[in-house]
């Protein structure tokens, strides 16, 4: 297994679709132990699993250049091991270890590898946003050709951040992309409760730059749309607001049972599984098989990740 | 009596307030439909309806502006900032503008709003969710801050919140929503803000603690009394504290312990010492000293984060030394980078 | 001549043009007074006068209800007047005596009368907006039927405070009206360099309500735009952008020579003047005798108010 | 020499830096085309080109969020915030992102930013426009802070501050923005932040200041030097300030009096006097006072502003009576509400 964090995100940005659902199944193994470890007391405070949204970190991680800048939220595990962080060093910071990527300082919600871009996630909400534009800034003063990443979600888009970020982003050309991660849900409420627009690419208009929906389930899709936004950030058109739609499987936290659904919405996202759909891609005529195959394989691995990081010792 | 944990507490001061006045209203993230992300606004929306019990968006500014407005204009809003660590984007609502508008408009307005912020570490939640932050608030003329010790005291501090005309923020210690404690709301005292609780009486140290620091000087003290009886105060109230019932401790004590839930550089017990130096100079017996945190982030790991909290056996020495030989033990971080 | 805050109001309240006419002039002759004493040293700190913008307040004082919230910022004297502020009163405040409206403690920029419903204006960009959006709430509560008005610069429209408020206000549907005095500069930037789009009212998307562009040099025009932002508001349909596009034929504060403006740009709007629009309207024949023989009238009267206030004590 | 005023001063501190490092850059609003409300980036844009001297929008929250990730990307951004308080839409930026993102990160990112904010009363500018807001700082590990008395001080702390891994505010306090002072900034020595400057050395009492308080402090200091000497510093960071230096003063002189721009409740000097209290105990030979404004906004009116703030002859008297009998004058809010 590699284990290096460049090698890591060298595989998916291949853009082998092959290795885009092995990294997916590997996030949802993983967000599943999380979760499990997290009901068993293991591990500290609180954590925020991603299973659903797999295809959208994955997506992007694949065509973002190894080291550009990467900035997301507290919900960052799926984003960590898609830009190449091995499950190790991700588990190990979840659970304060010393084997974690920060050394048990930082915890959950605040992962990082500074070797792969992947700069400390936030935990405030929409605070990632004018820091990316500052990232951006320095790259256009440098010229160094580096495309700054900023990921959030749909709860983000009503704080003062969100706005001034975009705006500010949009009159000095920054070259950086803004991508949503639309899962309906801020942390209990439904979107339609706190949003005055349903389609957040919307408000791209309002910034005068580019607003583009993408289905956030279908990884080509999502890697078509990133690049596309990169490379004219690149070309210094400045900053596009992307809309990943999307759905996460489980409770915001800890454990929530989300109880706050609608009915009968997970069961209609569930037929959208990104893993499913990318499987059917790969392998149509035994997608299930692809998948239980891969989940076995890194059932295994995982099982060997929690040993080690349970093993490991505290700060 | 009833048992209530500090959650179940504050719901009921919310409750009782808001069937003793119209006025009252409650705002915040998922206060409503989901009774709180701490629980501690459950059933308030079934009770008094949408238009008074308001879930938001998450936008801290316009959550505390919209209480200023509604103080304004004439309503007792009860914003929930979920942690305190939010205020940092939109501190301008509370400090510059809820403050000050009684001032600004020669007295003609008024500003009875309340924020409830979760505060204070202990819970693993990482550098961004594990701070007190009280000094943001503290000096500020205009606006008042308290921190409860548990259910009883969140109880009647709210309630005084809601009841008092100025801005006043109260910072719960999350570590303390699950405590229980079995007390009677309905006979309990609602005597206003800016009053200390006497915790325990003595004679031979002044210990003054707020928030989930209450229960551990309690504990230390306790640990001691035999020997070095401590008059243990719970301030309760930080913006006014009490400085008469304080003032009055120390000059008969003579020593003054303080036990912070900050960093400490800067921490809200300078206000304490400084004040009591300053005005009680002849009565001290020996150098005030402060028990706090070291001048570092939160830390997330469960060993360095139980280090980085003043600890029940660190109060416990220095009351002895301070009481023995007038001794401030070094704290651990000021020996390690020696 | 009335010194009665509510009487003033009232006579705004008539609808009668001719009013509205003589309140913008006294505005105008009031401006040109501060701007005067300033520069002799007499009044302390700062100030922003208002010359060229006032048909919006006028316009708005004269249909928004009497002690209805009204939330301006710190280039506030012609809100003051045209909301019913006797001159002495707001001049009073601006020179730091005890005859202000709030005895000298708050100074040009907080300005306020509870008795008429003008708010403390507030000098930190945006923060009056979400303070709207809580009045507001209080009557949506209370089913008093009133409708809070706020008002803003342009320079306002990047700050996090506006975005939060204006999608906060569209979610509970409240009733206030966000009017924004477009004067293109926000302190010595023009528009165009700071902000990702030019009609402010555009912004109104993103929030989906409505979002409408007036004149703010036609009095008649702001009058009718603001009515209707009240009366849907006040039916409960929530609210409304208005952007009144209008100019300041002075610096943004103090002695500001405004030397960015671009070429030509004074002379434009200058005739564009709205006390002469309104003037036209009224006596087409002689609009400019008639606007002489209102400003004769007023510089005398302000020649008194200066008298008084300096005579008044200090604090 | 030249003479300098002090918005002089700065602006050549950041040409300096500019030139010397091409990480280094300016934003703000309005510091480039108009060469900066206060007239501190005067020409900037013009040697230095739109890409490193950037206006901004009114966006305080970008602005700062900004110079963290260009700090955070390897540049050194200087962020003017024309008025402190404004910091309050944007505190979030500095005190839970910039300045723990070295430590969230394992030390792997550091934040090199410098925030210049003007501060303080005295122009007439009004309850929202005339505070120092030290205060919202100075809790905050990770953070460095300071404040110039003067234009060589401002041109001194500036350079320091852009040279500094971590990320600091410079608080100027606006009224000094035209004070002037001679002096060769070439020969100006940048030794780092975190130094007190001894203004006048003595042994009757160690006056501590900062800021606009420092003139005042200093010809107070002279005018009573002749029968009681005070050891006069100008703290010029404070945080972390100069523990060594005044430290050992009051270790000498046994008296401290500390000279605030600041609420009494709360102010920066209740972390100086408490530090040393609880350290120079023994020396101590009176009761450290502060000197400070009342607990009111900063009023408008310029009889009242005057009123606000510590004048010289109070810091003079109390220079006396501490050296003669020990004692703390009462100050005149305090004798007002009794
Ligand atoms: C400024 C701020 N306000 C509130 C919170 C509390 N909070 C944490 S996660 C969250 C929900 C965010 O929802 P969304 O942006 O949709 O992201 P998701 O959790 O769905 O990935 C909230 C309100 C916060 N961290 N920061
Ligand atoms: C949060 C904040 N940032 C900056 C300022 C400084 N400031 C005062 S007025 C002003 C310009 C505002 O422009 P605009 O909103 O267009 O209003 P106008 O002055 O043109 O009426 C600025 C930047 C402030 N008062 N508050
Ligand atoms: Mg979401
Ligand atoms: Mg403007």
């Amino acid at each position: 297994m590699i284990t290096d964090a460049t090698q890591r995100r060298a595989l998916l940005q291949s853009g082998n679709l092959a290795s885009a659902l092995d990294r997916m199944v590997e996030i949802r193994v993983f967000e599943e132990q999380v979760q499990r470890l997290f009901l068993k007391g293991l591990i500290p405070g609180t954590t925020h699993t991603c299973q659903g949204q797999e295809a959208v970190c994955v997506g992007v991680a694949s065509v973002v250049r190894t080291g550009d800048p990467v900035l997301c939220t507290y919900r960052g595990h799926g984003w960590a091991l898609a830009l190449g962080l091995p499950p190790v060093s991700a588990l190990g910071e979840i659970m304060g270890k010393t084997v974690g990527c920060t050394g048990g300082l930082g915890g959950s919600m605040h992962l990082s590898d500074r070797s792969v871009g992947f700069w400390p996630t936030i935990a405030i909400i929409g605070a990632q946003l004018p820091i990316a534009a500052g990232a951006a800034i320095a790259s256009q003063i440098r010229g160094d050709g580096a495309v700054t990443v900023a990921v959030f979600g749909d709860g983000a888009v009503n704080i003062g951040a969100f706005h001034e970020a975009l705006n500010f982003a949009a009159v000095s050309s920054l070259p950086v992309v803004f991508i949503c991660e639309n899962n309906l849900y801020g942390e209990y409420s439904r979107i339609d409760r706190t949003t005055a627009v349903s389609d957040i690419a919307s408000r791209a208009a309002a910034y005068n730059i580019p607003g583009v929906i993408v289905d956030g389930q279908v990884v080509d899709d999502v890697r078509r749309v990133a690049q596309a936004a990169i490379d004219r950030a690149r070309a210094g058109n400045g900053p596009t607001l992307i809309e990943a739609k999307t759905y996460r499987f489980v409770g915001h936290s800890r454990a929530d049972p989300a109880k706050y659904r609608r009915a009968g919405e997970l069961e209609t996202w569930q037929a959208r599984d990104p893993l499913k759909l990318l499987a059917a891609a790969i392998q149509p005529e035994a997608p299930d098989q692809l998948i239980a195959s891969l989940r076995d394989r890194w059932e295994t691995v995982m099982a060997g990740v929690v040993d080690t990081v349970v093993a490991a010792p505290e700060p | 009596m009833p048992e209530l944990r500090m959650n179940q507490a504050i719901r009921e001061a919310l409750a009782h307030e808001m069937r003793a006045d119209p006025s009252v209203l409650i705002l915040g993230e998922d206060v409503a439909a989901a009774d709180g992300v701490f629980k501690a606004t459950e059933g308030l929306l079934a009770e008094f309806g949408p238009l008074r019990v308001r879930d938001t968006p998450i936008s801290e500014t316009a959550i505390l502006g919209a209480a200023v407005g509604a103080a304004m204009a004439g309503m007792r809003p009860v914003a929930e900032i979920m942690f305190v660590e939010f205020l940092g984007v939109a501190l301008d609502q509370i400090v510059t503008q809820a403050a000050k508008m009684h001032y600004l408009s020669a007295g003609t307005f008024s500003v009875p709003l309340v924020v409830r912020a979760s505060a204070g570490a202990g819970l693993g939640f990482g550098a961004q969710h594990s701070q007190t932050l009280e000094t943001w608030l503290l000096s500020t003329p205009g606006l008042k801050v308290a921190s409860p010790s548990g259910p009883m005291s969140a109880y009647r501090l709210l309630r005084a919140a809601i009841r008092d005309p100025n801005p006043v923020v109260i910072l719960e210690p999350r570590a303390l929503y699950g405590v229980r404690e079995t007390f009677d709301p309905d006979s309990v005292v609602v005597d206003g803000l800016g009053i200390a609780r006497k915790m325990r009486g003595g004679d031979a140290v002044t210990v003054v603690a707020l928030g989930q620091m209450v229960r551990l000087a309690s504990s230390a003290a306790a640990s001691v009394a035999d020997r070095w009886p401590a008059d243990l105060w719970d301030l309760e109230t930080l913006l006014p504290w009490d400085h008469a019932s304080i003032l009055e401790s120390v000059r008969r004590t003579g020593r003054l312990i303080v036990v912070e839930e900050n960093p400490s550089t800067g921490g809200w017990g300078t206000e304490v010492v400084s004040y009591l130096t300053e005005r009680a100079w002849s009565s001290l017996k020996a150098p005030p000293v402060r028990i706090c945190c070291p001048d570092t982030p939160v830390p997330f790991a469960g060993k360095l984060e139980r280090r980085y909290l003043p600890s029940e056996t660190w109060v416990a020495d220095q009351i002895k030394a301070l009481c023995t030989d007038g001794r401030r033990l070094t704290p651990w971080w000021e020996a390690y980078a020696q």
